[in-house]
């Protein structure tokens, strides 16, 4: 009898430190950290950039365009982010290229000839840039060249377009 | 003991140096790309134009030595052109097969760019013959020399000649 | 005494009585009488039913209410691969926590709420396929209680937890740490 | 006559004192449970029941009276000294009385003793006794001839 009571207390004290455990609430630690974001993307490749006509007497041909293209960025850094824009390989003497980037969260350089900016000189096109989002922004391209230079057989360059701070 | 916390305080120098090495570095190496392919290409171009125009040479004197009219002579249209080839070659020609009168033109080359001028040239009949040779890559320009002559044997009249300058390959 | 006489005569005429032998004689017979009528007939009456005890038990169950979340911990971490180009909203999710309850009471709820009171960024919670009960629409956290789950009364049951986070290109870098709390509440 | 008397009186005493049940009335209570699981049983092992052995091999049923009964009870004797015990008995009011020992020999010991280990359980759709009401059960344990 008396080990019955012993183990009725000791199962009884039991169930009573699980009741004083028993919970209606429940907790969770959710931590959220956002980190440094820079994105950018471009709509495609402008189209081909063809040099057809000039006029008697002038050695500049006749420039031709292309803003079919855009670009956009997202960025959390801070309010003095660029967008700067290189070649893969500068052009000859006697062509041009230049870049002109639309933008409403920064400042636009204008028209930024870019055909001698390679990867260790890059041109700032965008500067200022505020934090957040900017899309579809315009993405201008000038092709211009002399006669003096000759004639240019379809020739790629790679555009490069940095967000960086 | 000495030796441990000596070790922890090395350990803490070292953490120290390192974060105040890459930190900055890291800040500062934050960058996305997007690349374009742009193509471009310059296509063959001769163009050639005339700056004066349409003239008239009048031959109205004769010279009392010789008995025979004064050629007229006009210098006034300017002769320009573009190329971004080489070798190219500027010729004339007029519309009439067999002139009645004499119609000369001769290259006088003051103006910029590439090119020889030939020596002048009659407009005998209505094939081309060679102006300036050896235009290439450049633009250029030249005052061009009418000089028209009659005999009296040929009496009065007159001709309206339509000269075709031309662009090409020499 | 006498009035036993008879009955004990008839057993000697070989009557037939339950336990009874006819060849025993009749004074064997007037003794299990006896034995009937002081002591044993009323347990032979149920049966050969030779004692009975009784006793009481009392079952009591209190109103329990128990909750428990299987992950103690959540990290979201908003970083360039939750953003897209032109867009100021970036978002991520996690759905690797779970809720599970029991409550023997009748209608309850499931309510959340966050003890950071000015979060700079958002945190949204919704309980995914709950075994029983209703699930609420995705619940923007803040301090103040909101329903997660409502008719969770007189169950045991289980759902999964999908965090939202959302935050805006404009708001920069930071972190936000919540403790979220979960509570069984009256309906 | 005086021998046929104190006879009877023996046999009648025999009749009422064969079980009796120790540790007198009990409350369990259940205070917890298992979040996505179920309230957690309690075990009682307090009372005891005592029983003598009869001219026959007896054995020992037990029944319970419980209206509106809302929660779960069983009961397994254990420590028998003699007989043989049944398997756990759940405790419905309503439902016939069940063995909880059986086989007691009608011969050695006089005296036997089991222990009552009682379990009482609920699931958390069963609700509880503040909504409605304890259990309380009233059972009954027979020693009868087997």
């Amino acid at each position: 009898m008396k080990k019955s009571i012993v183990v009725a207390i000791i199962i009884g004290s039991a169930f009573a430190v699980q009741a004083a455990f028993a919970q209606s609430t429940a907790t969770q630690s959710v931590n959220l950290t956002v980190s440094t974001v820079y994105k950018i993307s471009t709509s495609g490749n402008p189209a081909a950039l063809t040099v057809t006509t000039g006029s008697a007497g002038t050695d500049a041909l006749t420039s031709v365009s292309d803003n079919s293209t855009t670009y956009s960025i997202t960025q959390n850094y801070g309010n003095a982010v660029k967008v700067t824009a290189n070649l893969d390989a500068a052009l000859q003497a006697g062509y041009t290229l230049t870049i002109n980037l639309a933008s409403t969260k920064g400042t636009s350089a204008g028209t930024v000839n870019i055909s001698n900016a390679t990867s260790g000189s890059a041109l700032s096109v965008v500067t200022g840039i505020n934090r957040g989002a900017d899309a579809g922004q315009t993405i201008s391209y000038t092709f211009s060249a002399l006669a003096s230079a000759g004639m240019l057989t379809s020739t790629t360059r790679t555009v490069t377009l940095t967000l960086t701070n | 003991m000495k030796r441990i916390l000596k070790n922890i305080t090395l350990d803490i120098v070292i953490v120290i140096a390192l974060h105040g090495a890459f930190l900055p570095q890291h800040a500062y190496s934050q960058q996305a790309t997007s690349t374009q392919v742009v193509t471009l290409r310059v296509m063959e171009l001769n163009k050639i134009d005339l700056v004066g125009g349409p003239l008239t040479l009048q031959v109205n004197s004769i010279n009392d030595d010789a008995g025979e009219p004064n050629p007229a002579i006009d210098a006034s249209t300017k002769l320009l052109w573009t190329s971004n080839g080489d070798a190219r070659k500027i010729a004339v020609g007029t519309d009439i097969a067999s002139p009645r009168f004499i119609l000369k033109i001769e290259a006088e080359k003051s103006g910029s760019g590439t090119g020889v001028a030939e020596p002048e040239v009659t407009l005998s009949d209505n094939s081309p013959h060679d102006l300036i040779l050896g235009v290439q890559r450049s633009a250029g320009s030249c005052k061009l020399k009418f000089t028209a002559m009659a005999s009296v044997e040929e009496g009065v009249g007159s001709e309206s000649h339509l000269i075709t300058y031309t662009i090409t390959g020499g | 005494m006498l009035k036993i006489v008879p009955l004990s005569g008839t057993l000697c005429d070989g009557s037939s009585v339950r336990g009874s032998k006819g060849t025993e004689d009749c004074r064997n017979y007037s003794i299990t009488v006896f034995a009937l009528l002081f002591g044993i007939l009323p347990s032979f009456g149920f049966g050969q039913t030779y004692g009975s005890a009784t006793n009481r038990i009392t079952v009591k169950v209190q109103a329990i209410t128990v909750l428990q979340i299987s992950a103690g911990i959540i990290n979201l971490s908003i970083t360039g691969s939750n953003a897209i180009a032109g867009q100021d909203q970036m978002m991520t999710t996690d759905q690797t926590s779970t809720l599970a309850w029991g409550t023997n009471s009748s209608t309850k709820k499931i309510t959340v709420n966050t003890s950071l009171a000015t979060p700079k960024f958002t945190l949204q919670l919704v309980a995914l396929n709950p075994t029983v009960g209703t699930a609420a629409s995705q619940v923007t956290l803040s301090t103040t209680a909101a329903d997660l789950l409502t008719n969770i009364g007189r169950s045991s049951g289980t759902c999964g937890l999908l965090y939202t986070a959302i935050a805006l290109a404009s708001q920069g870098t930071g972190t936000d740490a919540h403790t979220i709390t979960f509570t069984v509440a009256t309906q | 006559m005086t021998f046929v008397a104190v006879l009877a009186f023996l046999l009648s005493t025999f009749g009422t004192a064969q079980i009796t049940v120790n540790g007198g009335n009990q409350t369990m209570t259940i205070t917890t449970g298992v979040a996505g699981g179920q309230p957690v049983s309690v075990l009682n092992t307090s009372c005891t029941l005592s029983y003598t052995r009869q001219s026959k091999i007896s054995k020992i049923t037990v029944a319970t009276s419980c209206p509106g009964q809302s929660f779960n009870l069983s009961v397994v004797a254990t420590n028998v000294t003699r007989g043989n015990p049944a398997p756990q008995v759940s405790l419905v009011n309503g439902n016939p009385a069940t063995d909880l020992v059986t086989n007691i020999p009608n011969s050695g010991t006089r005296n036997s003793t089991c222990t009552l280990q009682f379990t009482a359980s609920s699931t958390f759709s069963q609700g509880n006794s503040t909504e409605l009401g304890n259990d309380v059960h009233t059972i009954t344990y027979t020693l009868l001839a087997q």
